[in-house]
């Protein structure tokens, strides 16, 4: 580890977050096509996001702030760990549980951060995120640890890099295809799309978690958004759909699957918050344990294939 | 469907109204003393009249009166009923309907709010429904003037009769 | 109950990401904003041409929106106000009522929508045909006929049926109490009618006091500028319904009717209480009024209403003038004439009769008896047209035969000779009065009737008012209209007829009268007297030549300054006929202001 | 309002006010019968997020605050809190008639009758209601006013800040109200 | 847990109009609610004793924002009766068409206003850019988007513009072509189903109980229950159309018959047009005179009409004067947006009570006035 990692590991942050935030500017025209209009420009994130930074803001006290910085730090530090089409820039520390434990660091950030605001929607958002967290983990985990156990690995990088030469075939998403299921399903969870998006619902309670955050904090938040999008995103990719053999494969492999996620989440309203987790523990987890049982048993999939 | 004549001297032998009419298409207006309030909307109800559409008031003021207007409705004759009694504008008070209709109950509120009549039995009549930190007598009143209090409370513009050139004063767009 | 579900239905939607949206593009919002529909309503367009300046619209407007706001540049014209609508569009809120009421028809609404700024005064605007921001654009919503919200027809009085020309009986019946509601509600209360009334009644206020059935009321009103109401209710020339802001698109108004109907409709006790309400206590200052016509009793009366004790000397037999002697019984019957002048009688006026100043006492005497004088002699005396056979005993004049017929009525006087066929000259009003009573009086003595009656004028521009026309001819009247006199043809020393020639022109190009005959379109109207209405001169002959010396007297009027007040005599006032020519209300209207004139010289003589 | 018109602000100013100006967020809160041509404006036919502004649901998000028409006494005083909410730069939009001079509303007991006495309005837009053509182009209107730094009603509100609270208090009597559970 | 008090509304994305639910909540159940109205009210029944009787035209379609047709014509209604007036045979088709177009634009608008609670956008886009469409209608016909003041006393304001026919065909039949991908994105959900289904129950007794009309009373009791049919007016007696009922009434039952009742307006708005006289006049005076001094005879008289909530009604009062004597508002919501909310959203969750304010068809205006 030397100052080019750091070096690396800043232009990483740098490049994702260009590269996903104007992916999410195109997203939002995807929706808008869906919708029956145009939508807004393709820049429009990054307008909001600057926008957003340039606000006031207003602090409901030292929790609510420090908040903010801690999860932003743990995406942060989390995103560069992400293997990206082999390149890491910090090699070998890619390993799935790495990437959880800091994933976990931010969503607590976040999480004391929202409560901190003494709001009583964002208390409700903030219970409403971990039970949505609660309910798609399980069935993503069960899902990966099938994985890393029939892989033999943790690494994410590693996972990635086995799924590759084969073409479509070589995917787990193939090779495991109710896992592939619930991996979807439980991206769509994990970012909080529709239908899974009962903890940041406008309707319901007042967009959550983020009913007090305004300004800088707010701008804060968005960042915070794009790269955790990131993470969960890739996460999924490398894991689930070969990550990328180069660059430009894996951002137009990421650009589909991303925008999948959107279109579904288009023509979708959401799931209440117990509904979503019956749904999880019902419908993925019930997928994930058939697929867990047999990949551990029979090995289809993995030592079975071609 | 009872025709509505039947309908009429049905419910003058019942009631034994002081004034009954017909002011619309299938409507009745009928007038009764205010006691007889309670009674007639019992047995109006027992007679299909089933809705109450609107309880409301009219402030009588010359007659130093306010007049109470209950009007049901039977889905099945399709006949509207105008029940209305006077009480003293001095003393306005009344019983709650709500052991009858349950629904009267926030339109005896609002009635209490706007003209000032208590409905006794009615628990939350006290408490402000519409209005917020009200600070003048109840506004439908007729001696309630409402220009001269938004006058008081709210300033207008007053604009000056000067047009840049005669005509087309803005100076955007 | 379709209450299936399908996890692949919704997934249908995705089509959507290929075709074309549906949403407007931004040029169509932003370089060219798109057009409203034709009935759009917009921001205000308003005529200024056409605009009365009545404000209708402010009257009608629901929220207050539209102010009246006065625009000196504009200019005079008779039945338009100089003011014009501002429109606060803080406060407007479209409903266009505004133009479904426009008695001018001048304001519509623009398919404009946009107007925008940080300035909350710039939405108050004062728009013309251009629109509130002076650019142009299509009109949107328009008034059509099912949107109309005036009532623009008159309600129909009941005339008498066609043999009302065999008695003297009032014609026109008046309204009823339900017609007299429905005529009065049709009044826009602008007030144009009040400006142009020389005597400025509060038109829109007695009205407004019929429409609320509140008689007395009325009373009060009409009593407040005018003391002849009943008289002015039947033969006023009503100047008011000419400009009537109803009459640009519809009729005008029965304003002269309604008043009628007022000071018909009123109880006695009411009336005389309503009227005598203006008359105060006597104060010290006597005035002299000479003349008993419409000027002078109105002078005498509002004399009275501000303290003054006031004498009235009349040559003839009774007070009134020419509303005791000029107007047909047809038309003005005795009551109505008596009503008024018992008013004023009641309110303490003194009537010295069958004295005639000139003859019977002097202008100097009455001057040192009096603290001031008003005269209001009017025009008494027939004009001559002195075309050949003009000094026939059989050419009869209008003033002297109406008042005769009056007094015959009266059973004062004979019937006047008459004969089978005669004929009038002259396209006034006063000429139908003459030719109507004339029928009457044939009527009554042969049982047949011959009238012809020969003026200048075509049909289309008579004087005389429209009624008369339609009336006179209704009754039998010969109109010979667009010719002129020429000779009265006298055989045997009688008159067998007048000759009559087709005019070309009345008025030369200096639009002077000189008017010119085609000489060869003339025939002769059959008639064995000729009655001459062509118009009525003044006397002066109580004018001392001193004092004639002293005035200027031009085409019969004598020229006074502010008030009725001679330069020279500041003693002496006139009013009526003798100033402003002949009108009943311009002489009520003169009078009025020559009592106001005459307190203040008195007044400022006491200081 | 007598707004000072000069442009002085530094170039980092100018930067932020382009971001202002192309990302507005407004406060969705109905608070007049002129938000029912909002939906329009929001939706597909008008498609308002063309102009980069979209619907908030805190007023801690939103930078711009749309009075849609009438307010009522109760009304404003949670207009006012909201106000207060939001974040600066923060813009106020009157809709229609009722926010310049009471509308159709004017003598009514329950309704203000201008806006700009206690709340800093920036921009009105004509209509009652103003069609969604007139609100998108009010609000492209607003975006150009906040890039050439015009729209500082949020700062005459900073530094009038007593004179609109006195306002606030002649009219209201109570601007915040503590129980508002009515129990 | 302990208590806490939330606010649904009066600024809440799920609260549709400016209106206020208390809410005290354990975890996600609501345990006690209380309405507050009054955000909206304005005095109109005071404003409108202050107004003319044709002045009152511009300040009546005010009091229901989504549907201001129903206040027109019930406002019409009710001055008719008083004044004893015969509108002209083609005024009654004209109204209708009015009438049904605003109850087309309304259940297409709340068809797609479930997108907001339950948070399916596309549904509220799509729904409302179906609905402006009916709106460009209106304002060829009357030159206004939102507020026509079209129905007068007396009749309508204008004839019908040249064309107008033709293009209200167009759109009823582009509508037709759309609305059953409306269904496919609404109605057919699974997750809409999860949400709706069995949920927010409107049982028959707390229809008689409350006083609730509309689609409210006629998914729960069966009953045909429609004025237009109990009790018609205009000329709603010589069309033909049914009255969609049924005998459960949960959220998704409630949104199905909104569905049928579309195409029921639309097969009625093709009627209309059929049977419409071509000629003769669309109105006649309240009274002699202009409108600044229209009177109406002294008399009390309750109009109503049903609009898509229910049973809309005005009690006008007039002394025989130029302004009402007094003017009373039934708000078709007034049942269940007040002593509904109080008494029937508790027990349910947080995520569902903007659904409840949505499906029970609480309209915020017409509460408040």
């Amino acid at each position: 580890m030397n100052a080019m990692n750091f070096v690396y590991g800043f232009l990483v942050l740098v490049a994702v977050f260009i590269f996903q935030t104007t992916l999410t500017g195109i997203n939002r025209k995807v929706t808008a096509r869906l919708q029956k209009r145009y939508g807004a420009r393709w820049y429009q994130q990054f307008l909001d996001i600057f926008k957003a930074m340039r606000k006031d803001s207003t602090s409901h006290g030292w929790v609510f702030d420090f908040g903010v910085i801690m999860a932003l730090g743990g995406i942060m530090a989390t995103v560069i760990f992400i293997p990206v089409a082999g390149f890491e820039a910090f090699p070998g520390l890619d390993n799935v549980f790495v990437i959880s434990y800091l994933l976990a660091v931010g969503m607590l950030g976040m999480a004391m951060s929202a409560a901190g605001s003494g709001n009583p929607w964002a208390s409700i958002g903030v219970a409403r995120a971990l039970t949505n967290m609660l309910a798609y983990d399980i069935p993503l985990m069960i899902v990966i640890f099938t994985m890393i156990f029939a892989f033999d690995s943790a690494s994410v990088g590693e996972l990635a890099a086995m799924q590759q030469g084969m073409g479509v075939l070589g995917w787990n998403a193939v090779r495991m295809p109710l896992g592939g299921i619930v991996a979807v399903i439980a991206l769509l969870g994990m970012l909080g799309k529709k239908p899974f998006d009962s903890f940041i619902a406008p309707a319901e309670i007042a967009s959550g978690p983020m009913v007090e955050y305004g300004g800088k904090h707010l701008g804060f938040m968005f960042i915070l958004h794009e790269f955790m999008t990131f993470i969960e995103v890739s996460l999924i990719l490398n894991l689930f759909f070969g990550g990328g053999a180069t660059i430009w494969e894996y951002m137009l492999k990421y650009a589909v699957l991303y925008t999948f996620t959107t279109i579904i989440s288009g023509v979708m309203p959401r799931f209440k918050i117990d509904q979503a987790v019956k749904y999880f523990y019902r419908v993925p987890l019930a997928m994930a344990v058939v697929q867990g049982l047999v990949v551990i048993f029979t090995g289809l999939g993995v030592k079975i294939w071609f | 469907m009872n025709s509505m004549n039947s309908m009429i001297s049905d419910i003058k032998a019942a009631l034994s109204p002081l004034e009954t009419s017909e002011p619309a298409f299938r409507q009745i207006a009928a007038v009764v003393k205010p006691d007889g309030i309670h009674g007639a909307l019992a047995y109006l109800k027992n007679k299909g009249f089933t809705q109450l559409c609107i309880l409301t008031c009219i402030d009588w003021i010359e007659d130093s009166q306010f007049e109470l207007v209950y009007i049901l409705f039977s889905w099945t004759d399709g006949i509207h009923i105008q029940l209305r009694a006077r009480i003293d504008r001095e003393k306005p008070f009344f019983t709650t309907v709500t052991d009858i209709f349950p629904g009267a109950r926030y339109y005896e509120r609002e009635v209490h709010e706007f003209f000032g009549v208590e409905f006794c039995g009615n628990e939350d009549l006290y408490k402000p429904l519409f209005l917020e930190l009200w600070d003048d007598i109840p506004p439908l009143r007729k001696d309630f003037d409402p220009q001269a209090y938004s006058d008081s409370k709210f300033p207008m513009r007053e604009n000056a009769n000067e047009f840049l050139s005669m005509t087309g004063g803005g100076d955007d767009e | 109950m379709n209450k299936q579900k399908s996890i692949f239905s919704p997934v249908k939607a995705w089509k959507y990401l290929l075709r074309k949206p549906v949403t407007v593009l931004k040029k169509d919002i932003f370089d060219n904003p798109r057009e409203s529909s034709p009935r759009y309503r917009g921001f205000h367009q308003n005529d200024w041409d056409k605009c009365l300046g009545c404000g209708t619209c402010s009257r009608i407007c629901p929220t207050n929106a539209i102010t009246m706001v006065q625009v000196d540049t504009l200019e005079d014209k008779e039945g338009y106000k100089k003011e014009r609508p501002a429109f606060d569009y803080g406060r407007c809120s479209f409903c266009a009522l505004c133009v479904d009421i426009c008695p001018s028809d001048s304001l519509n609404m623009s398919r404009e929508y946009l107007h925008l700024s940080k300035q909350a005064e710039s939405f108050y605007f004062l728009p013309d045909s251009r629109g509130i921001h002076g650019d142009t654009r299509d009109r949107g919503y328009v008034r059509d006929d099912d949107s109309e919200l005036l009532d623009l027809n008159r309600y129909e009085m009941e005339l008498e049926p066609v043999d009302r020309k065999k008695s003297f009986i009032e014609i026109v019946r008046g309204f009823s109490l339900e017609k007299a509601l429905a005529e009065s509600a049709r009044c826009v209360e602008c007030g144009i009618c009040t400006e142009a009334c020389p005597a400025h009644m509060n038109i829109p206020e007695y009205i407004k006091s019929v429409w609320e059935d509140d008689m007395k009321g009325a009373v009060g009103y009409l009593y407040k500028t005018n003391p002849l109401a009943n008289v002015c209710g039947r033969i006023c020339t009503h100047k008011c319904e000419g400009v009537c802001a109803l009459g640009k698109r519809g009729e005008a108004i029965s304003i002269r009717w309604l008043k009628r109907f007022i000071v018909d409709n009123t109880p006695m006790d009411d009336y005389e209480e309503a009227a005598l309400s203006y008359v105060t206590e006597k104060v010290d200052g006597k005035v002299a009024v000479v003349g008993s016509g419409p000027s002078g009793l109105s002078c005498a009366y509002y004399l009275r209403t501000l303290g003054y004790e006031v004498d009235v000397y009349e040559e003839k037999a009774l007070p009134g003038g020419v509303i005791r002697y000029g107007g047909p019984e047809y038309r003005l019957p005795e009551e109505s004439v008596l009503k008024d002048i018992g008013i004023i009688e009641k309110s303490g006026v003194h009537f010295i009769t069958g004295t005639k100043v000139g003859r019977d006492v002097s202008l100097e005497e009455l001057r040192d008896r009096y603290d001031a004088v008003f005269l209001g002699t009017g025009f008494s005396l027939s004009r001559q047209l002195r075309i050949p056979g003009y000094e026939h005993s059989d050419v009869k004049y209008a003033i002297p035969f109406l008042g005769q017929t009056r007094d015959y009525l009266r059973g004062l006087a004979d019937m006047p000779d008459i004969m089978e066929k005669v004929v009038v000259i002259g396209g006034g009003n006063v000429a139908f009065d003459v030719g109507r009573t004339l029928i009457r009086l044939q009527q009554r003595k042969y049982g047949t009737d011959h009238v012809s009656i020969a003026a200048l004028e075509h049909r289309g521009i008579l004087p005389c008012d429209k009624e008369e026309l339609e009336e006179g001819g209704e009754e039998g009247l010969k109109g010979h209209f667009g010719y002129g006199p020429d000779e009265i043809i006298i055989t045997d020393g009688k008159i067998i007829g007048l000759r009559v020639k087709k005019v070309i022109s009345i008025f030369d190009a200096d639009r002077k009268f000189n008017p010119s005959y085609d000489e060869s379109d003339s025939f002769v109207i059959e008639a064995g007297q000729v009655y001459i209405a062509t118009g009525q001169m003044p006397e002066y002959e109580y004018f001392s030549e001193e004092m004639k010396s002293m005035i200027t007297i031009e085409r019969g009027q004598v020229k006074v300054g502010a008030h009725g007040q001679f330069e020279n005599f500041p003693w002496l006032f006139a009013g009526g006929d003798i100033v402003q020519g002949p009108d009943i209300i311009t002489g009520v209207a003169n009078g009025h202001d020559a009592a106001d004139g005459i307190d203040e010289y008195l007044r400022s003589r006491k200081k | 309002m007598v707004l000072d018109e000069k442009d002085n602000r530094s170039p980092w100013e100018k930067i932020g006010d382009y971001f202002s100006a192309n990302s507005v967020w407004m406060k969705w809160y109905c608070t007049g019968c002129g938000a029912i041509e909002m939906p329009p404006t929001m939706t597909s036919r008008f498609d308002m997020e063309r102009l980069g502004m979209g619907p908030m649901a805190t007023p801690r998000q939103a930078d711009v605050l749309l009075i849609t028409g009438y307010l009522s006494t109760k009304t404003l005083r949670r207009v006012i809190y909201s106000y207060e909410q939001m974040n600066s730069p923060r813009y106020v939009v009157g809709f229609g008639s009722c926010t310049v001079n009471g509308g159709i509303y004017y003598d009514s007991y329950a309704t203000i009758n201008r806006l700009d006495m206690y709340l800093p309005v920036d921009l009105y837009i004509a209509g009652c209601m103003p069609r969604p053509e007139a609100i998108m182009n009010g609000f492209a209107k607003l975006i150009d006013m906040i890039k050439k730094g015009e729209a500082r009603g949020w700062r005459h509100y900073q530094e009038n800040y007593e004179w609109y609270k006195k306002n606030q208090l002649d009219s209201l009597g109570e601007v915040i109200i503590k129980d508002e559970f009515h129990e | 847990m302990n208590e806490v008090k939330l606010f649904l509304g009066p600024q809440h994305p799920g609260m549709h109009g400016n209106y206020s639910v208390h809410m005290y909540v354990d975890g996600d159940i609501i345990n006690k609610s209380r309405p507050t109205p009054g955000f909206l009210h304005r005095g109109f029944e005071k404003l409108m004793e202050r107004r003319l009787w044709m002045g009152n035209l511009a300040l009546i379609p005010r009091i229901c924002v989504p549907e201001p047709d129903i206040n027109e014509m019930v406002y019409a209604m009710g001055v008719e009766a008083l004044a004893g007036i015969d509108v002209p045979e083609k005024a009654h088709w004209i109204r209708m068409l009015v009438l049904e177009l605003a109850r087309i634009a309304v259940h297409t608008m709340s068809l797609g206003f479930i997108g907001g609670p339950t948070g399916m956008y596309t549904a509220t886009y799509w729904a409302i850019a179906q609905r402006d469409l009916i709106l460009d209608l209106f304002e060829e016909l009357s030159g206004a988007r939102i507020y026509h003041m079209y129905i007068i006393p007396g009749g309508v304001r204008k004839d019908l513009p040249d064309g107008f026919a033709g293009h209200v065909l167009e759109k009823m039949a582009e509508l037709e072509t759309k609305l059953p991908e409306f269904g496919e994105l609404i109605l057919k959900h699974p997750v809409i189903h999860a949400r709706a289904k069995d949920n927010i129950m409107l049982p028959a007794e707390v229809v008689w109980e409350l006083g609730v009309t509309g689609v409210g009373m006629r998914s729960a009791t069966g009953l045909a229950n429609d004025l237009r049919k109990v009790k018609p007016y205009a000329r709603y007696d010589e069309v033909e159309f049914e009255v969609p009922v049924a005998v459960y009434s949960d959220a998704l039952t409630r949104l199905n018959l909104k569905f049928r009742e579309i195409y029921q307006s639309i097969s009625i708005v093709r009627q209309v047009l059929e049977k419409m006289p071509a000629d003769g006049p669309v109105n006649v005076p309240v009274s002699p005179g202009n409108a600044l001094r229209w009177t109406v005879p002294a008399g009390m008289v309750y109009a109503a009409v049903e609009s898509s909530r229910g049973e809309y009604g005005y009690f006008i009062v007039s002394d025989g004067r130029e302004k009402p004597y007094r003017i009373a508002v039934r708000g078709a919501s007034y049942p269940q947006g007040l002593l509904g909310i109080e008494k029937y959203l508790k027990g349910y969750r947080i995520d569902d009570a903007s659904l409840w304010m949505d499906t029970m068809g609480v309209c915020s205006p017409e509460i408040d006035r």
